[in-house]
């Protein structure tokens, strides 16, 4: 993990309109290193468009973000490097098996992909036997913690997670939450929008969006 | 390039996994060429001097069946916003993937050419005209096809859409591709027709993969 | 026989090409469908050797993580 | 319905009704399709018109003819399927299907290669080569549709519905086709219609029209056993057949 070296998410002065709505304007945030961000706020008030944002997939209608310093937007940027996103699609192609998504995966992030590694992983997230089955033909639950499967993979400094508890079992919750505790111990940065309970006491932030009905 | 290679061999195992859907649109050329003999009478003059007018519009209405297919499943089930927020690049991705596409989807239509070449009675200098054409002219489709494509993907319709979007676009192509083949019939050369082809396929290759790129993104907005 | 000669005969009165392609392409595309099948029955029990495996890799994993539970 | 109609006695009756069969329809076929053939070729008489290019009606008109007869046994099949809910009938669709594009397409090509000399061109838009060519069309999208489903039991419905639809338009395909065809004057032949063909003539191709029938149902047969057990891949008797016998006949 690269907790070593110092990582900051920072943003400024951001606006998102959707459809013509604003759902927010002149927001700022700011993640240390270590630090769990929980995006909290009732339905349509904009947490998913927020974590688009922040992971750079959607533009923001004003203001600009920052990963250590460096605006994401720019060249050189680590950002993309850095960042594991997980949204409420699985990201994964439906019709090829587990292991081969995430050997595209890791191809991907310029890893070399072992044929063994991403076996362990899965054995790890109780998928044994699943490797070779189509995503297509799995139940919602094994889709999911085959998503999730990216964080065991793959080292990156920020993680975010839109929705993560979705359609996981009491078991996989449990497993999900020690990854993500783990995680901001050794210095990561998670941003969240699902309130959770955690049994070892980490640092975490909220962020209350509030609904702007104009 | 392994970005580029791992794309390709993804989608080329895709294509194959889906029950050979991608000749499907090859299959749909074929029958609209089918259809014309029906529409006009048999007689091998006739079809002769429509024949390249007909391939060529059948190609085009095929190419675009089988282009809506390009990004939308990617797009639904979230692979297209991984593959926007990866370290690698993006528009050599597009490029791989639109390769992949013209590989499954419009090459076989190349292969099958004889057969269309030979219902509507081309003369073997035109059949050798239209095969240049079609080998310079369908990757120009694919690619800037693929522009649309991508900003359409995140749409539920398609389809039609699709259609108006890109047929006005592919007007040019038709016109120096048929033209290219009408004097191959009267023992012209048409290297000038295939160099302005191809100098818009090199254009094409150079620029388009950008536009799909940022189209992709467009798309995830 | 109503070939004088082998010549004659692969010859066909100078349509031997035509009828000789049609002959090996009908045969062919015959034998094609039979080695299919072959195939695609070579294929099915591959698929359920793989299948059996799998459900026992899956019990195997099952058993063990039951043995942890009463473990702890 | 009867006992016998019972769903899962059945498929693993027919399975072992068509591995009966096989032999019965492989052997006989390989020895007629041998004995037409090199009669055929070798010994029957030339036409005086055509020369011994005439001798490519001896896989042309078995491989049309049942280029049809597949497609109206796949329609009886799902005719039957439909009435009385069988889904063995629907596999037996998909299991026909391919083989009748084969004979379509082998029609297709061969009267191509007898219209090279015997017309100067490859392909004319006669009547009957277009009917046959769209005959080609709807076999592919019987098995396109068939593909295209997840769940093979509406696969089966659907298909089945489908050749229903197609052997209900052939006649009337072939009709239009024809009438198109005599309004345009286009390129009309007669001479593929020959009235009197010696007897010597007459019995290699009705030898192998036996013979092509016979291997169409060999194919059809190793076709529904595989169809069968690609489905019930997961019951005890596919899997114990599957695991046991290896040298995959029967």
């Amino acid at each position: 993990m690269s907790g070593d070296k110092l990582t900051q998410l920072k943003a400024q002065e951001l606006a998102c309109i959707k459809r013509d709505k604003l759902l927010f304007n002149d927001l700022a945030l700011q993640v240390e290193p270590g630090e769990m961000l929980v995006v909290a706020g009732p339905n349509g008030v904009g947490k998913t468009s927020l974590l688009r944002i922040l992971a750079g997939l959607s533009a923001p209608e004003d203001g600009a973000i920052f990963w250590n310093d460096v605006s994401i937007d720019n060249i050189d940027s680590t950002f993309r490097q850095d960042l594991i996103y997980i949204g409420h699609k699985l990201g994964f192609s439906i019709n090829l098996t587990a292991i081969e998504n995430l050997r595209f995966w890791m191809q991907q992030r310029g890893q070399v992909p072992s044929e063994q590694s991403i076996i362990e992983v899965l054995d790890e997230l109780a998928l044994v036997g699943m490797e070779d089955v189509l995503v297509r033909q799995m139940s919602a639950g094994q889709q999911r913690r085959v998503a999730l499967a990216r964080l065991w993979l793959t080292p990156a400094a920020i993680w975010i997670l839109d929705e993560p508890l979705t359609a996981l079992d009491k078991w996989g919750i449990n497993l999900l939450q020690q990854k993500m505790i783990s995680h901001v111990q050794a210095g990561g940065i998670i941003i969240s929008t699902s309130h959770q309970h955690f049994a070892v006491d980490i640092p975490v932030r909220t962020l209350a969006l509030e609904p702007n009905w104009l | 390039m392994t970005v580029f290679w791992s794309v390709f061999r993804r989608d080329w195992l895709l294509a194959f996994r889906q029950n050979a859907e991608f000749l499907q649109p090859v299959l749909f050329c074929l029958l609209v060429v089918t259809m014309f003999p029906l529409g006009i009478g048999p007689s091998p003059a006739t079809l002769q001097k429509v024949g390249p007018g007909i391939i060529w519009v059948a190609a085009l209405l095929s190419s675009l069946l089988a282009l809506e297919k390009l990004f939308k499943q990617d797009f639904l089930d979230g692979s297209l916003e991984q593959l926007v927020l990866t370290p690698g690049s993006l528009p050599m991705l597009a490029l791989a993937k639109v390769l992949v596409h013209w590989l499954v989807s419009t090459l076989p239509l190349l292969i099958l050419s004889p057969v269309l070449a030979l219902f509507l009675n081309l003369t073997w200098d035109m059949y050798w005209a239209l095969l240049c054409t079609l080998v310079l002219g369908t990757p120009l489709m694919s690619l800037i096809g693929a522009i649309a494509v991508a900003l359409t993907a995140g749409l539920n319709k398609g389809g039609t859409l699709l259609g108006l979007l890109l047929l006005p676009v592919y007007i040019p192509l038709l016109i120096f591709a048929t033209s290219a083949v009408e004097s191959a019939s009267l023992g012209i050369p048409f290297t000038g027709q295939l160099a302005i082809i191809g100098a818009m396929l090199l254009f094409a290759i150079a620029l388009t993969p950008y536009a799909v790129a940022y189209a992709i993104k467009v798309s995830q907005n | 026989m109503h070939f004088d000669s082998f010549a004659a005969f692969i010859d066909m009165g100078g349509y031997g090409f035509y009828v000789w392609t049609s002959f090996i392409v009908t045969f062919v595309g015959i034998y094609t469908l039979f080695i299919e099948q072959k195939w695609r029955k070579k294929q099915l029990k591959l698929a359920v050797v793989k299948e059996n495996d799998r459900i026992q890799r899956i019990k195997k994993a099952k058993e063990k993580a039951s043995q942890a539970n009463s473990d702890e | 319905m009867w006992k016998w109609l019972h769903p899962y006695a059945k498929t693993e009756e027919t399975y072992a009704l068509c591995g009966r069969l096989y032999p019965w329809f492989l052997w006989p076929a390989i020895a007629l399709l041998a004995v037409g053939t090199v009669w055929g070729l070798a010994f029957a008489p030339a036409d005086y018109q055509q020369g011994d290019s005439f001798r490519i009606i001896y896989i042309h008109v078995p491989g049309a003819m049942l280029s049809m007869g597949l497609y109206a046994g796949m329609a009886i099949l799902g005719f039957i399927g439909l009435v009385w809910q069988i889904r063995t009938c629907y596999m037996g669709i998909a299991a026909i299907a391919p083989v009748g594009a084969m004979m379509t397409f082998i029609a297709l090509f061969t009267g191509a290669v007898w219209g090279k000399p015997m017309w100067g061109t490859w392909w004319v838009w006669d009547a009957r080569l277009t009917s046959e060519l769209i005959l080609l069309f709807l076999y592919l999208g019987v098995i396109a549709l068939y593909g295209a489903f997840d769940d093979k039991i509406q696969a089966g419905k659907a298909v089945a519905v489908m050749s229903l639809v197609g052997v209900i338009n052939l006649p009337i395909i072939h009709y239009s086709v024809y009438w198109w065809n005599t309004l345009h004057q286009g390129a009309t032949i007669s001479k593929f219609d020959n009235p009197s063909i010696s007897s010597d003539m007459l019995w290699p191709l009705l030898l192998n029209i036996l013979g092509f029938g016979l291997v169409a149902g060999a194919l059809a047969c190793r076709r529904l056993q595989n169809e069968i057990l690609t489905r019930e891949m997961r019951r005890p008797w596919a899997q114990t057949l599957l695991l046991s016998n290896e040298t995959g006949a029967k």
